[in-house]
């Protein structure tokens, strides 16, 4: 039973930072209908500059520095490649994310050399025990801002327009400007919004407790790792991704324990297959409906 | 009412005949000479070279059948690497002696093996589709890349198929009607060159890739490839054309299943070896799925010459830049963040997609048309959405 | 050969609250131009879409001659001779005009994908003796100088007869046409009512239409249903329903009497 | 308070749609725009909101002026924020958003949250079924029900020049007549229109003046009267609209004979 | 013209010395096939600077049959299909390899190292690939390794007969063939072993120890990467489980001393065949000293290591000047008559004469200090358990 509840626990708290991940990729998709694959490369971007100014800055002003460079990388992107690209469709642009990716990847894995440096220096490895299970306070403080960070994101989901205005030009983009919405000023925001989420989710990657390994190659899979957390979810859900990414989160945990490690990956694959299999588009997505 | 059709500028009158006639023969010559290259290739070329080759014929093959799925039927897949891991298996698994104890084989003909590669590969992806058939767009992709983990836990778990990740295991070389493509068997010399296993396997993978290219160029022009395009752009008005819907999807997912898994069948016989990677990033993970969609889109989606090109570059270039600079001594820096061929080849890779994409979104196919002048919109068919 | 009989019987169909057919029944005469006529929303195009399959009634049939078509698959329609063409055109934007209008052979060929790909001659036979057919199907309707160019390059109202040209490459012998002349100005409405005549007339087809141009309506137009909030509320000669009180209430408003 | 000087447009580097086109419409005014496919009427309403440059057009020479502003090289959204809103051609309603978003959409460019909730109002009288179908998907509904919602959506911001693109494409003839109604209303409330139509019977009754555009050119100007008397609108824009059938069959007729040499035998299988 | 007659040259030279590929009269060619790019540059880099280190020390010693040694290195960035294609433009230039890096390389190279009868070190310690009898494994295998370590933790009474313990193992061939000797030692001593299989890309093992802590184990065996032994260790301070922890050779790094996971690396435990960095070793210290005057990089235990298979491949290059030839042929014969490699204890002394024969069965036991230069203690000098001299290895004769 301990050892249910300890899984349990750690699911959750991965589950946590996986859920600020696919928010990530639900922000952009539902602005733009693209996926986007340089997620990881902006999670690695956020922690590598955690890395060079923590010994001028501190752990708290480069972590600030970390968060705030992800987010303007990100707004790089879009105004640079993908608006530019306006002629191209959403599977191209998917697409030229992946070239993006693999750039930044190479080059900041180039940069970290020898060094994997480690950046949850406020709550790393700093364990403590609540009737025989052990709490981990990376996954404490992950659960409590991805709880502040998604409550704020669906608020203002819900109660300003800038939801559906991001939904109107993702959709169509003459008739969202004919209705006066900036299209750039609706996919540059949702942007630097998902850049900023990965730069706050490598703080707490890039951890011993998290991920048992600090800012390498290995932080940039587990972004995308946070991949099948979105689609189960529904990629065009607020709501879905948080679900999505505590199930990933706890099926990945469980059924390590029940079944094997080496299946826990499949596992949770296998989990989003029957949930697409009975809701195509995830279990709060929009379901795609045409008629002639 | 026809003159309104004539006022727009789009409906130029379309080439005279004699023109035309001419391009055609044209095109045709240029594949006639292309081919001739090729089979020249060899006389000229070091093993290292005509290896970087095959493997670029394993991306070809691959990726046309990834272009039929993805472009002509517009069914996302990442499901593509699985197929490979399927293809290499079936052959292996069918042509292995059956007297080994450790692993098992059928001990098939390997000729009859390799088509039985590309069936079981075949099945597979019919066995997908009512999942496939369900699913749409990046839904589609993601659902389709479990396959990929699927498919390396089973791999890595049936050790008695695939070897398993410790020491894989070797399949039987590639013969046909008893000619071995190794080293053994006859001698044989070409205008003093003597053909043996690197040489060999390069006419049959040509072979092989020239049967794969030509069998979808035409498919594609056919009724089959309508029913592919007319799915993807309106599954109702299909339907109500007669197509079954059911049918067109699960039909393309199984014939871009067989492509991977000849592809699939190659790889091993080029690997010399049948080995389930050990993590997801290897020979059959979703690095290579990602490969294969970039060389499609590179190339042009839908467009079978494209993803002929698409492989080129993304299998081509890494391999390519290695031996050259291996040979010219660049990128030899050593030491912490050393900039090394491989590296270089990513970042090539990398600015190659965003080039395509940003300035021609249709591809290299669509930049070839406009290059040859074969006019705008001579095969529209061909190309994607 | 004449055309079989259309019967549509007591045919509703729901979508969560909204009854967009409720208990429709009428009958196309074998060889009869037969227009649908409604106000947005009324039901048409869903009545459409019973017909060819693509939407299931939750009661009610539907009948040609002898063979019911509720509950087939809407691909196997075209098989039985059901062409139809859209409200929206629903072409391939990027295949070429000849690509579109062959897909309508697709129920009168065979061959795989080895077959095809193998290009065994029984199917290149095919597919040329169809592309002639097809060709000589849009000479008909005026695009047999646009049939090597895509689609999207092409203006409204030749998209509009692509599509059409597409409906009739099925060799219908009961066409059913979703408002064609949507987006044509006069001339071009006319001369397509004349196009609609001659393809009864010379192939001797059923042909069932929605259209609210009420000059096209009027004009060619044998027999008229009038559907109203998923019900019918008229049926009878042009004559009897352009002066039928409902109908003027609910669909053509004042301006047709006027 | 619109002003188009010479305007020409083209489309990638081949096509040009435009070769200078001349109007005015006055704040107080209704300006048809009569012409066959292709003649460049959409091209021109394009190019008044901004919208052009999503087509891969662009302006060679010419200038449109709105309050005398410039605005060939303004942001649509921005256009927009001037007034100016346009219904383009084919609905483009937002399929996967229900119809309630998709007026929320179209009030985002509202100038203030009590102009929303009136036109709101407004909207839901002119369109009952609009309410009615709040909740549903707008891919999903017909036609004429999306044709409608694009309208709805255009008038929830309030605008003050009114783009129309055929907005009695697959409307019942009643609905013609609403619209047209709603569009001297509108009209009467201080919103000038520019109305593109096929519908020439209907677009003349509603406008006070009117142009043909020819192939990028405007080949008549002039009020609606006097449009509507000259021959040439009389024979082409307006015969098969006319009330009587007779007319129409006499056209049928006459296609045929112009068609005569065409024709389809059956298909011998 | 074609690429016909541009064949390589065999024969023997004036002293009578026969030579083939890869061999001049002046010089001989070893290849180094490593990885600069991917996942082992580090472990890559260390390893060939410890080649070139050693081949400018035999070089400077007069070299084999007058000869000077040159090495030919490529990149394949831990790419199986980069290095397939390197091989064969490598190949014909080289006599034998000093270095080939990375499991799936060495596997997908497997059939040509047999074909081409080329001998080679791979980087890679499994007892599976010793079925080539031109692979040369410089040290002990996995295997023994972890059989060596048991037998240690038995001696000091950390585990006893019939107890549980876990055993985390990266799928692959490093991992299994350390698996082997879990269960090997296993069956002689009645322990259950839990086995856990993970991939050298999934680093947070917190979930497997929950599970071993339930399954009440008493030690845990680790054949994994660095990063999944701090998670490891991590995890069993955390969890409260405060196990014993084998690891061998690979398992650590000394970064790992600087890591979050550093005050849980107490309960970590050893086993390796080659010595680190800095080990208290004259010949180690004597390699790290001309380390640090040639390189500037962090240097790392694949230094001494290179330089130990240098030192074998040098052995094995003078019993083939003996026995006059310098072909392939005569290397691997050489290889096999070399029965005492001395690499003044970079490595046990090694014995390469019989076939599907682990070199050497000692090896060295240390823990993590992160006082001691090269952040390892020595607990244990080179010893050989019993139950290791009694094993047999998969290919052994
Ligand atoms: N798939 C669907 N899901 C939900 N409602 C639907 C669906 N299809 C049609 N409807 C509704 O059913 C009613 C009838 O629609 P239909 O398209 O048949 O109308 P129509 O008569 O063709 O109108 P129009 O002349 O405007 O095209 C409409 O209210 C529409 O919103
Ligand atoms: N995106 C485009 N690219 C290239 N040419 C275009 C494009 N859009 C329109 N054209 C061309 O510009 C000309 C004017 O087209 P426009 O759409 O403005 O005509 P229209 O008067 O609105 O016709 P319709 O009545 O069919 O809507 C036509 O010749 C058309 O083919
Ligand atoms: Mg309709
Ligand atoms: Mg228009």
């Amino acid at each position: 039973m301990n050892t249910f509840l300890q899984l349990v626990v750690n699911g959750l708290g991965k589950g946590a930072v996986f859920a600020l991940l696919a928010l990530g990729f639900v922000i952009i998709f539902k602005a733009t209908e693209v996926v986007n694959f340089a997620h990881g490369s902006l999670v690695l971007f956020g922690g590598y500059l955690v890395v060079v100014t923590r010994e001028s800055l501190g752990w708290a002003g480069a972590s600030l520095v970390g968060v705030v460079s992800a987010g303007l990388l990100a707004l790089l992107l879009e105004r640079f490649l993908l608006s530019r690209s306006r002629h191209a469709d959403a599977n191209s642009l998917a697409l030229l994310t992946i070239g993006v990716d693999v750039i930044i990847t190479e080059e900041i894995v180039r940069r970290l050399g020898v060094t994997l440096p480690f950046l949850g220096d406020a709550w790393d490895a700093q364990p403590f025990q609540l009737g025989g299970i052990t709490l981990f306070r990376t996954h404490l403080v992950a659960l409590l801002v991805a709880a502040v960070l998604i409550t704020a994101f669906t608020l203002a989901f819900k109660y300003s327009n800038w939801g559906v205005a991001m939904r109107a030009q993702a959709e169509n983009r003459e008739a969202a400007a004919l209705m006066g919405i900036r299209s750039s000023r609706v996919t540059a925001t949702a942007w630097v919004v998902a850049g900023v989420l990965a730069g706050v989710a490598v703080l707490f990657i890039a951890t011993q407790d998290f991920s048992g390994a600090g800012l390498s190659r290995g932080t940039h899979s587990i972004a995308l790792a946070a991949f099948p957390a979105a689609i189960l979810g529904g990629l065009d859900s607020t709501a879905g991704a948080v679900v999505g990414g505590l199930v990933v989160g706890l099926v990945e945990a469980l059924s390590a324990q029940y079944v094997s490690f080496d299946f826990s990956k499949s596992a949770v694959f296998l989990v989003m297959l029957v949930v697409l299999v009975v809701r195509p588009s995830g279990l709060f997505g929009t379901r795609e409906s045409t008629r002639v | 009412m026809s003159d309104t059709a004539v006022k727009t500028p789009a409906a130029a009158p379309p080439a005279p005949p004699a023109k035309h006639d001419r391009t055609r023969l044209l095109r045709v010559l240029a594949w006639v000479a292309l081919l001739v290259v090729l089979l020249a290739i060899p006389l000229y070329l070091d093993a290292a070279w005509l290896k970087a080759g095959q493997y670029m014929m394993i991306g070809g093959v691959g990726a046309i059948g990834l272009t039929l799925l993805v472009g002509q039927a517009g069914q996302l897949s990442l499901a593509h690497a699985f197929f490979l891991l399927a293809g290499a298996t079936g052959y292996t698994v069918l042509s292995g002696p059956a007297d080994d104890e450790r692993v098992i084989g059928l001990g098939l003909d390997p000729g009859l093996s390799l088509l039985g590669a590309v069936v079981i590969a075949a099945l597979l992806g019919l066995a997908f589709a009512p999942v496939s058939g369900r699913l749409r767009g990046i839904y589609l992709g993601v659902a389709s890349l479990s396959l990929v983990f699927l498919g390396l836990y089973f791999g890595q778990s049936a050790e008695t198929l695939t070897g398993g990740t410790s020491t894989g295991r070797t399949p039987e070389p590639f013969s046909l009607f008893g000619f071995p493509f190794t080293n053994d068997g006859p001698e044989i010399e070409l205008m003093g060159v003597p053909i043996r296993q690197a040489e060999r396997l390069w006419y049959l993978f040509l072979l092989l890739t020239v049967l794969a290219f030509v069998i979808a160029k035409a498919a594609v022009r056919s009724r089959v490839g309508r029913s592919w395009r007319a799915v993807r752009d309106n599954e109702a008005a299909a339907s109500v054309m007669g197509v079954s819907v059911t049918r067109a999807k699960a039909g393309a997912f199984a014939v871009s299943s067989a492509y991977a898994g000849l592809a699939g069948a190659m790889t091993v016989l080029w690997f010399d070896i049948l080995k389930p990677d050990e993590s997801e990033f290897g020979t059959y993970g979703i690095n290579i799925s990602i490969a294969f969609l970039a060389m499609v889109i590179i190339g042009g989606l839908g467009s079978v010459p494209g993803a002929l090109v698409g492989a080129l570059i993304v299998n081509g270039l890494p391999q390519v830049l290695s031996l050259y600079s291996a040979d010219l001594g660049w990128f030899s820096g050593t030491g912490d963040g050393a900039l090394t061929p491989i590296l270089v080849s990513s970042f090539v890779y990398g600015a190659a997609i965003i080039l395509v994409v940003l300035f021609e979104p249709g591809g290299l196919a669509a930049l070839g048309r406009r290059i040859t002048f074969t006019g705008k919109n001579r095969h529209p068919e061909e190309q994607g959405r | 050969m004449t055309p079989p009989e259309l019967h549509i019987e007591n045919v509703t169909l729901r979508f969560g609250g909204i009854r967009a057919l409720d208990d429709v029944s009428f009958s196309v005469g074998s060889g009869s131009l037969h227009a649908l006529i409604g106000p947005n929303g009324a039901g048409k195009s869903s009545c459409f879409n019973v017909i060819s399959g693509l939407y299931r009634a939750n009661s009610g049939s539907v009948r040609l001659g002898d063979t019911v078509l509720s509950g087939l698959p809407p691909h196997r329609l075209a098989g039985l001779g059901v062409g139809r063409s859209f409200q929206n055109a629903a072409l391939s934007a990027g295949s070429t005009v000849l690509d579109n209008v062959m897909l309508g052979r697709h129920a009168l060929t065979k061959g795989g994908f080895l077959a095809c790909g193998l290009r065994m001659p029984w199917t290149t036979r095919a597919e040329r003796r169809h592309s002639a057919r097809v060709k000589e199907i849009c000479d008909f309707l005026g695009i047999g100088a646009l049939v090597d160019l895509p689609v999207g390059a092409l203006p409204y109202g030749a998209v509009k007869r692509v599509d059409l040209a597409r409906a009739l490459a099925v060799e219908p012998v009961l066409l059913l046409l979703d408002e064609p002349a949507a987006g044509m100005n006069a001339t071009e409405t006319a001369e397509l009512a004349g196009t609609i005549r001659d393809v009864r007339d010379e192939l001797g087809i059923s042909i069932l239409l929605v259209e609210h141009d009420m000059g096209l309506v009027m004009g060619i137009a044998d027999r008229v249903t009038v559907l109203d909030f998923g019900r019918r509320i008229a049926d009878g000669t042009p004559a009897e329903v352009q002066s039928d009180p409902d109908v003027i209430r609910a669909y053509l408003g004042t301006e047709a009497t006027a | 308070m619109l002003s188009v000087r010479d305007l020409q447009v083209r489309y990638g580097r081949s096509v040009a749609a435009l070769h200078g086109v001349d109007l005015d419409v006055s704040p107080d005014g209704v300006l048809a725009v009569l012409g066959s496919n292709g003649a460049g009427k959409s091209t021109l309403l394009r190019t008044i909101s901004g919208t052009l440059r999503m087509h891969r057009g662009s302006v060679s020479a010419g200038e449109v002026r709105y309050d005398g502003k410039p605005l060939t090289k303004v942001d649509p959204a921005r256009i927009v924020g001037l007034g100016v809103v346009g219904v383009p051609e084919g609905r483009q309603v937002f399929a996967r958003m229900t119809v309630e978003e998709n007026l929320r959409a179209g009030g985002i460019g509202a100038r203030s949250p009590s102009q929303r909730a009136a036109a709101r109002k407004r909207v839901d009288e002119l369109f009952p079924v609009l309410s009615e179908r709040a909740k549903q998907r707008a891919g999903l509904l017909s036609g004429g029900e999306q044709q409608m919602l694009a309208i709805g959506r255009a008038l929830m911001s309030g605008p003050r020049l009114l783009l129309l693109d055929e907005p009695s494409l697959g409307l019942a003839p009643k609905i013609v007549e609403r619209i047209g109604a709603i569009i001297r209303e509108i009209h009467e409330q201080g919103t000038a229109v520019v109305l593109v139509e096929q519908n020439a019977v209907m677009a003349l009754r509603v406008a006070d003046h009117a142009i043909v555009l020819e192939v990028g050119r405007v080949a008549l100007a002039g009020t609606t009267a006097e449009l509507a008397a000259s021959e040439e609108v009389q024979r082409l824009y307006l015969g098969g609209h006319a009330e009587s059938q007779a007319t129409a069959e006499a056209e049928a007729v006459d296609a045929r004979v112009h068609r005569a040499g065409r024709s389809l035998s059956r298909w011998a299988g | 013209s074609t690429k016909a007659g541009d064949s390589g040259s065999s024969g023997a030279d004036g002293s009578g010395v026969k030579a083939g590929k890869g061999v001049t009269s002046s010089e001989i060619t070893l290849g180094v096939m490593t990885d600069k790019t991917g996942v082992f540059k580090n472990l890559g880099l260390g390893i060939t600077q410890g080649n070139e280190l050693w081949a400018k020390d035999f070089n400077a010693a007069g070299g084999a049959c007058g000869r000077q040694v040159k090495l030919e290195t490529v990149d394949h960035g831990y790419k199986a299909d980069t290095a397939k294609t390197l091989y064969p433009q490598i190949e014909p230039k080289v006599l034998g390899f000093v270095q080939l890096l990375g499991s799936p390389v060495v596997a997908a190279l497997k059939q040509n190292i047999a074909s081409d009868k080329t001998v080679a070190a791979p980087a890679s310690w499994s007892s599976e690939l010793l079925d080539n009898q031109y692979v040369m494994i410089v040290g002990t295998t996995y295997d023994l390794e972890i059989i060596d370590g048991l037998s240690y933790f038995q001696e000091k009474g950390l585990v006893k007969d019939g107890d549980t313990i876990g055993h985390v193992y990266i799928d692959g061939e490093y991992g299994k063939n350390g698996l082997r000797g879990s269960q090997f030692y296993a069956k002689k001593h009645n322990l259950t072993v839990k086995e856990v299989k993970v991939t050298s890309t999934d680093n947070d093992l917190t979930n497997i120890v929950t599970g071993l802590k339930g399954d009440g184990v008493k030690a845990i065996v680790l054949t994994t990467t660095p990063a999944q032994t701090g998670s490891a260790l991590a995890a069993n301070k955390a969890l409260g489980l405060n196990v014993p922890v084998l690891g061998n050779n690979p398992t650590f790094d000394p970064v790992l001393l600087k890591s979050p996971a550093a005050n849980a690396l107490d309960k970590l435990t050893i086993v390796a065949s080659s010595v680190p960095f800095s080990a208290d070793i004259p010949k180690a210290k004597e390699v790290a000293t001309k380390y640090k005057a040639a390189y500037k990089e962090t240097p790392n235990g694949g230094v001494p290591y290179g330089y130990a298979v240098g030192e074998v491949w040098g052995a094995v290059l003078k019993k083939a000047c003996e026995n006059k030839d310098l072909t392939r042929e005569g290397v691997a014969a050489a290889l096999k008559q070399t029965t005492s490699a001395s690499t003044e204890d970079l490595v046990a002394a090694l014995d390469f004469s019989k076939a599907g024969t682990p070199a050497t069965r000692q090896v060295y036991a240390a823990t993590p200090d992160a006082s001691a230069e090269g952040g390892v203690r020595y607990v244990k000098p080179l010893f050989e358990a019993p139950e290791a001299k009694e094993y047999v290895a998969p290919h052994q004769k």
